[in-house]
């Protein structure tokens, strides 16, 4: 299982905090963008950083594995 | 003591955060702050209040490294990062820096960095209320 | 309250002066502040406490001219400036320095500037007692 | 009568905080340093700043007033 959770203006777009996608051998960050961002386009729209186990990652080609969890972000703007 | 990096609800008090930095030693000459708050007045629109959402386990991360990297990099006797999440009313704090050291430019200069990097490091999003509604603030003024 | 730009004997509380300087505009959405102690070690001698020395008139004179001086160039909502005189035990507070504004650049830059131009500008002298002896500093570390 | 004041390592050097100086019309601070100076050649060679009525000065020819306040100050140390 992939956990897929959102914050703050990504996570009111897509209208949910939190997502389950099922785990596929081989599937890349890509595929997982492919796939929810058709189904949110507005909300992937304003995505700027993506988080894979709370590090930031920018090759979408990564490889995940079972159990990930990945941030979709946007802009910060705490402080 | 509290921990030195913090995410939370409650508001902080500046004295007790520098009691605690300057604890960690007598060496401490200079101990420069910043305290970010809430401002009546933003982008042109009153704002009556501020809530803040974060990625908790990530921006906590994040925090601890900046610290440690502003220690390591400007030589740092100590340095503390808090920042509250939830809601918080104009006028209030938000995100509280203090970096101690021997002399005063390293910690005047870490102080600035720190900020600056948090806002472009840690996973907190804010959204200002205002009389036209809510909205998510995406710049960095 | 108490007056922005003093001199005194007395301790300070940063939460204090940090309720005063912000009471002054809701609009201030950045304070930074410097704090100077006295530091248990000086170019390699034990220092037990510090005495300070001043022209009264003119240090006070100097440190408001310097704060009207910061809130026009930085474009402060507010600032203050504490020094203590008399003898400060290690550890203890010497000098604060806060400015505040809308945005948090220029009150970080304020706040370098307040701090690099009072060690200039005013006439204060400390001198510190060691194991030694007593001397008077004479370097701007 | 002109008041001379001294703080700090200056004061120390010159054993006094104080010193009253006759007025004489016409009188520069140049005719103070040099009749001082003489006397406390020490502390005179710490001195770094002058002021006249709380104001630096640079210029030494600057002429006197009677009542005025001279303060020979050496390097500042605060903060």
């Amino acid at each position: 299982m992939i956990r897929v959770i959102f914050f703050g203006p990504v996570a009111d777009c897509v209208q949910s905090r939190e997502m389950q996608l099922d785990y596929v051998v081989g599937m890349t960050l890509h595929d997982v963008i492919a796939q929810l961002g058709a189904q949110h386009p507005n909300a992937f729209g304003i995505v700027s950083f993506i988080a894979v186990n709370q590090n930031q990652v920018r090759d979408k080609q990564m490889v995940l594995q079972d159990n990930d969890e990945i941030a979709f972000m946007a802009k910060f703007s705490g402080g | 003591m509290n921990a030195p990096v913090r995410i939370q609800q409650a508001d902080f008090s500046q004295d007790e955060e520098i009691r605690a930095l300057r604890s960690s030693s007598k060496r401490m000459g200079g101990i420069a702050t910043f305290l970010g708050c809430a401002r009546d007045f933003s982008e042109g629109r009153n704002v009556s209040e501020i809530s803040f959402d974060a990625y908790g386990s990530m921006a906590l991360a994040e925090m601890n490294k900046l610290r440690n990297e502003a220690i390591e990099k400007f030589g740092l006797l100590d340095a503390r990062i808090v920042h509250r999440l939830g809601t918080v009313q104009c006028g209030e704090n938000i995100v509280f820096i203090a970096a101690g050291a021997q002399h005063r430019a390293p910690a005047l200069q870490a102080c600035h960095w720190l900020i600056d990097e948090l806002k472009q490091r840690v996973p907190i999003w804010k959204k200002e209320t205002t009389p036209q509604g809510e909205t998510w603030v995406t710049s960095h003024p």
